[in-house]
């Protein structure tokens, strides 16, 4: 409850209604589901990204012109709908005078906001998955994850390698728009790599039973199950089921990110699971800041991070970076001088591209790691620093 | 694998969580007449307390697992009868009868009580450690020995609820409210009083189904959520109000989530629930096992 | 003078769950006569009033109603018919006041908003309540309840008005002031009554005619005088209970 | 003048000041803030008008989204005139409503009233699995025409005034007393004439066509739609605007509308207490004002002088 009193402490003493702000403050806003089934990856992303602003404000703010400024991070519940997304962002722009969504999580929210975003001229980070989003009629918004044009090929050649005798693979992802983007993507990228795609199904994400659809999964058979972007708690409750009704096949988990959630409601079902997104941020490959990072999240919020929670921090680190490299508060100005600048995140050095993939720069390049379950832990398998970030940092 | 035998082996699993968590409900509406939306954050709450004691308190006592379990069981019992006591003294007894002041009441609740969830038990899923392990097979179809210990504890627990019902003079007396609650005050029942057990029976009755659910699933503060929804649909179908109904619908709704949910998906399954719901609402007003009115 | 029948039951039945409420029934109303129905508890009177009414559908035999066969039609075609009745139990609009309730009586029968503030006025006239037009009827004195649910069936000027126990609770002067509400409905306004009361000395009074039931079926029927003196009906009151 | 005349005064008041700011403020801000409380009256309105004759219409969430769903698709993809889609989203649900009103208003009270929340959530889940209308993710680019959009606010604060001087109407007539006796009893309302079925199922269509209209502004303000915009927590929140309001005024769900709307913004800031916090706002209210506030505003009237009404009675749900 202490975060409550704080809160509430800084409530009464910002004023009543509309929070005021000292002149020299930047409000950037990220939108995320802080409530319902989701929550726990708004309230991840939300902590991560006031550590940045933290780490931001106690090196002395940013310079802009001349002028010093203190970065402050609101956060607000689009409860993973549209509607939602669309409301809560309007209040952040027209009463907070927000200019920057430095993470915005869930495809159909982003969407909504990124329709306002690139109209009303303000700066849209995201890690929504799809390639929907991205693209040359965005030049607003960047995407600071990995996302299916980045992981699934690395991902599926690597399971192709180890396990030569696989001919088919069934598919379950949430019934979303994140979901519906992770099949269409993982099913051309399986076709890819020569296998065959038997079927593929979804759930919704309240559902708690996942007893029927395994009955239905493991009827068809299928060498591979790919959980795709099956959030880990779920998948590990599918896996489970798996296992108990005698399903013994090639388990991935193209757009896996938690992986000891997975672990521990998976239990020994989890092994052998391949993941494109679990970065281990207490691993050896790990750089420190995201150590630090981990250990408090698991302290504050009971909770290690994933891949989605890192992209709160990273997209503060990249914002401040974008409007010192531009040396401007403009969006506009920002959004063209970010994919020159090479800047620091979480995971070291880093800058945006992959023009060739989207048609504009603005990937985030970090490496691309494909983990595995080993007896409970999670183990490298693969990792991929991007040529273009090595040519990039002159490597 | 026996396709038939595996799709009833689910549905007994699934219905009989299910079947304790609407008896809850309409054991709720058979004496408040009230339909209480805020069963689910009872679900949640003591799902939560056995997700979170559970891991706590294998190490700290060392005693068997099943042992644990009953004590974490205990103790989200009593942690929703603290809740219930403290939703009724504050809340419900101002609105017994009320269905509109008692559903804006229980919504609040719903988004209140999320909230303060989160606040102390984190959005994190949290899942349970297996308490028995292995895998048994029924006439081919393939059920965890945990399972089997949980659907044995529902039934136990329906039976136990029933014959509460059915033998003592407190089940006597939440039966004649339910029935005729002028009728019942004529014969010296006193309302307020039965009304307030019957709401603990029924708060208990819901965090008794998520306390048997945690250990199958991962339990974070929306997980009621789900499970209200379906209960509302078997309680329609068996009637406001009744205890077998609230079996049958049980039942009958795993069943066809079952089935449908493995031949076309859980949301088709669930569609078709809802339909079957209006037909039933057409056919029987008042539901399947509900009483014939004059 | 009694004229042709208005109501004609011809052998209606009901049963709750293998009860016969009532059996194979049949009398008649005549235009223009207050008919008196009667019986011991549980004789089956409300249920006749729900049969004839619309609330219940026979299971089996035929009502007709002003020459039209009115079986199974549903209670508010009943009463656009004109055939309109009153009830024994929460009889009134509670929560409405006492000009919003006789409005309702009379909302499908006057369309023109001036005559149907004219009809309002006129039944609360009759019934004696026009100086309480503004009170909410659950606040008055139980024997103006009682007019008021009269007022409301009588304000849509009905053909045939039946009259569930319309005396209950009533002292002497309050039965008195009822029964000349009702007898100058019936004499002003030509309107045939069915009246129900367990009053055995006021529906005597009142009535041209009597028909009594007992265990749902028709014991007697006759002029007051015959029937009091029918020897099966001294015994049903007798041996049945109250009268 | 009655407290009840005052309490008019003061809801048609408040719906002024909401139209002048529209028309007069620059500010982004306000003027969605006036957005959002004047749809927000109307879906309040628009259940409490089935609230007049007993029944809380939980569906008065799904009719509000398929008047979304209506004008979408006709203005993102057929091009038809902003206000004629305006039109059609009204009528569409209202027709539908028909149906769905001739068959569950038989039932009555708690059965109703989880009827109306099963159809509410099954539309959802089929908008979720129709992919021609974006499944899950909703649909997207829904402008109003380019001209209208300063003055969208204004516009939408008008026609629900409209809308709201259309239902007060009603319910100070003949019909409006009409569907309060069908609240209080049915049965007798019935042994005089009136087909209370059609009554239900009228009352009900009428309501249905302004949440039909509310669902299509929501739309063209929000500009994306998606199912979960249109889960039975729209009705819940419309009841509590009425509820803390005060049911039995007419004005009482504009006031709680205004009054939750704000709160809400207002707690927006909170991140992830949003929730914590509004709720607890609803019980609390729920438990401090029995009668919302315009009960506790005709007993502060009475404190000061002032006479008790022989109010209409309150729109109330179940028996």
């Amino acid at each position: 409850m202490t975060r409550l009193l704080r809160t509430l402490a800084l409530l009464t003493a910002t004023g009543f209604a509309s929070p005021a702000l000292a002149q020299d403050t930047i409000v950037l806003g990220v939108s995320a589901p802080l409530s319902g089934a989701a929550a726990s990856w708004g309230i991840g992303t939300d902590w991560a990204s006031q550590q940045a602003a933290k780490h931001i404000n106690d090196a002395g703010g940013i310079k802009v012109g001349g002028k010093t400024y203190k970065v402050e991070v609101r956060s607000v519940d689009n409860k993973y709908t549209a509607g939602d997304g669309m409301k809560t962002a309007e209040t952040l722009i027209s009463r907070d005078k927000v200019k920057i969504f430095t993470q915005s999580v869930g495809t159909a929210p982003v969407k909504a906001i990124q329709a306002l975003t690139e109209r009303e001229n303000i700066l849209l980070f995201t890690s929504a998955w799809g390639r929907s989003v991205k693209g040359p009629s965005f030049p607003l918004t960047f995407t600071i994850i990995n996302t299916p044009d980045e992981v699934l090929a690395p991902i599926y050649a690597t399971v192709k390698q180890r396990h030569p005798e696989v001919k088919n693979v069934l598919m379950l992802n949430p019934n979303d728009a994140s979901g519906q983007d992770t099949a269409k993507d993982a099913t051309k990228f399986w076709t890819e790599a020569g296998i065959k795609v038997l079927d593929s199904l979804y759930f919704e994400r309240s559902t708690t039973e996942f007893q029927p659809i395994a009955t239905k999964i493991v009827s068809q058979k299928p060498d591979i199950v790919d959980l795709g972007g099956t959030p880990p708690a779920n998948a590990g409750t599918v896996l489970k089921e798996l296992e108990v009704q005698g399903w013994k096949g090639v388990k991935v988990i193209g757009a896996g990110t938690g992986s000891d959630v997975l672990v521990r409601t998976g239990g020994t079902a989890a092994n052998g699971t391949y993941m494109g997104l679990a970065a281990d941020f207490d691993g050896p490959t790990a750089t420190e800041v995201q150590r630090k990072l981990n250990a408090g999240a698991k302290e504050v919020l009971k909770e290690s991070l994933n891949v989605i929670h890192m992209g709160g921090y990273d997209g503060v680190m990249a914002a401040k970076a974008g409007i010192e490299a531009a040396n401007s508060l403009d969006p506009q100005k920002i959004a063209e001088a970010l994919p020159k600048a090479v800047f620091d995140i979480s995971y070291g050095k880093a800058a945006f591209g992959s023009k060739d993939v989207y048609g504009t720069p603005q990937q985030l390049l970090i490496p691309i790691v494909v983990t595995q379950i080993q007896d409970g832990k999670t183990v490298e398998v693969v990792r991929i620093v991007p040529d273009e970030l090595k040519k990039r940092l002159g490597q | 694998m026996d396709l038939a035998a595996q799709l009833l082996v689910n549905t007994l699993q699934i219905g009989s969580v299910y079947v304790l968590f609407a008896l809850g409900l309409t054991l709720i509406f058979g004496v408040m007449k009230i339909v209480n939306f805020a069963h689910g954050e009872f679900f949640s709450l003591a799902a939560l307390v056995v997700a979170v004691l559970m891991p706590v308190l294998a190490p700290a006592l060392g005693l068997p697992l099943w042992v644990d379990f009953l004590i974490a069981l205990a103790a989200a019992i009593g942690a929703v009868l603290v809740l219930g006591t403290l939703t009724y003294w504050i809340g419900f007894e101002r609105y017994l009868r009320d269905l509109v002041g008692s559903f804006i009441l229980s919504v609040g609740l719903i988004l209140f009580l999320q909230g303060v969830f989160v606040e102390i038990f984190t959005a994190t899923p949290r899942p349970v450690e297996p308490i028995v392990t292995g895998t048994i097979s029924i006439f081919g179809g393939r059920i965890t020995a945990q399972r089997l210990l949980i659907v044995a504890l529902a039934i136990t627990f329906t039976a136990m609820l029933y014959l509460v019902l059915q033998r003592t003079k407190l089940g006597k007396a939440l039966r004649a409210v339910a029935e005729d609650r002028e009728a019942a005050m004529l014969q010296g029942i006193r309302y307020r009083s039965i009304s307030f057990y019957g709401w603990l029976i029924g708060v208990s009755m819901a965090g008794l189904a998520g306390a048997l659910i945690a250990p199958l699933t991962v339990s974070q503060p929306a997980i009621g959520g789900d499970y209200l929804i379906k209960a509302f649909i078997i309680i329609i179908i068996g009637g406001l109000g009744s205890i077998p109904g609230a079996i049958f619908g049980g039942l009958l709704v795993a069943l066809i989530e079952s089935i449908f949910g493995y031949y076309y998906d859980l949301t088709i399954a669930t569609i078709i629930m809802f339909v079957l719901v209006m037909v039933f609402l057409l056919v029987r007003p008042q539901g399947l096992m509900g009483h014939v009115e004059r | 003078m009694a004229g042709g029948t208005l109501l004609e039951a011809s052998g209606i039945s009901r049963s709750f769950g293998g009860l016969k409420a009532v059996s194979n029934l049949s009398f008649a109303v005549r235009e223009n006569e207050i008919l008196g129905l009667i019986g011991p508890n549980g004789a089956g009177k409300s249920t006749t009033f729900n049969l004839i009414s619309g609330y219940y559908r026979p299971h089996a035999g035929k009502l007709t109603f002003a020459g039209r066969d009115i079986t199974g039609f549903k209670p508010s075609k009943v009463g656009r018919l004109g055939l309109v009745r009153t009830f024994q139990h929460h009889s009134l609009l509670a929560d409405l006041s006492v000009y919003e309730n006789i409005l309702t009586g009379a909302y499908m029968f006057v369309r023109d908003a001036a005559e149907r503030e004219q009809r309002i006025r006129e039944t609360a006239g009759l019934v004696g309540l026009t100086s309480h037009m503004d009170e909410l009827a659950k606040n008055l004195p139980h024997g103006h309840q009682r007019l008021l649910s009269i007022a409301i069936a009588f304000a849509s000027r009905p053909k045939l008005l039946c009259l569930d126990e319309p005396l209950t609770g009533l002292n002497g002067a309050e039965i008195n002031h009822a029964l000349d509400v009702i007898r100058r409905i019936r004499d002003d306004f030509g309107t045939t009554i069915l009246l129900v009361d367990h009053n055995i000395r006021a529906v005597m009074r009142t009535c041209g005619r009597i028909v009594v039931l007992n265990f749902g079926e028709k014991l007697a029927e006759g002029s007051p005088e015959d029937v009091s003196r029918n020897p099966e009906v001294i015994r049903a009151y007798l041996g049945g209970g109250t009268a | 003048m009655s407290n009840a005349k005052w309490a008019d005064v003061i809801g048609w008041a408040l719906l002024a000041v909401l139209l002048v700011l529209a028309l007069t403020s620059g500010d982004t801000y306000t003027l969605k803030v006036v957005l959002w409380i004047s749809l927000n009256i109307l879906a309040a309105a628009a259940l409490r008008f089935v609230m007049l004759t007993g029944e809380l219409n939980i569906a008065t969430a799904a009719f509000w989204g398929v008047g979304a769903y209506v004008a979408a698709i006709l203005t993102a993809w057929y091009k038809l005139p902003f206000f004629l889609s305006l039109l059609i989203g009204g009528l569409a649900p209202m027709l539908l409503s028909v149906l769905f009103g001739y068959v569950t208003l038989r039932t009555k009270g708690p059965y109703f009233m989880l009827i109306s929340f099963a159809f509410t959530e099954v539309l959802r889940l089929i908008y979720t699995q129709t992919e021609s209308i974006g499944g899950n993710s909703g649909m997207i680019g829904i402008y109003p025409p380019r001209w209208l959009d300063p003055y969208y606010s204004a516009i939408v604060v008008a026609i629900v005034a409209a809308l709201l001087a259309v239902f007060f109407w009603l319910e100070r007539g003949a019909f409006g007393k009409l569907l309060k006796a069908i609240q209080n009893n049915d049965a007798v309302t019935e042994s005089v004439g009136i087909d209370v079925l059609k009554m239900k199922v009228i009352c009900l269509a009428v309501a249905s066509f302004a949440a039909g209209v509310g669902g299509a502004l929501f739309a063209h303000a929000n500009r994306v739609i998606s199912p979960g915009d249109f889960s039975f927590l729209v009705a819940v929140y419309a009841l509590a605007y009425v509820k803390i309001g005060g049911e039995t005024q007419f004005s009482g769900a504009i006031i709680g509308a205004v009054l939750l709307t704000l709160l809400n913004q207002y707690v927006i800031a909170f991140g992830h207490y949003e929730h914590l916090f509004f709720g607890g706002a609803i019980v609390v209210a729920m438990l401090v004002l029995p009668n919302g506030l315009m009960g506790l505003f005709e007993r502060v009237a009475i404190a000061f002088g002032g006479t008790r009404e022989n109010a209409a009675p309150a729109a109330r749900g179940g028996h």
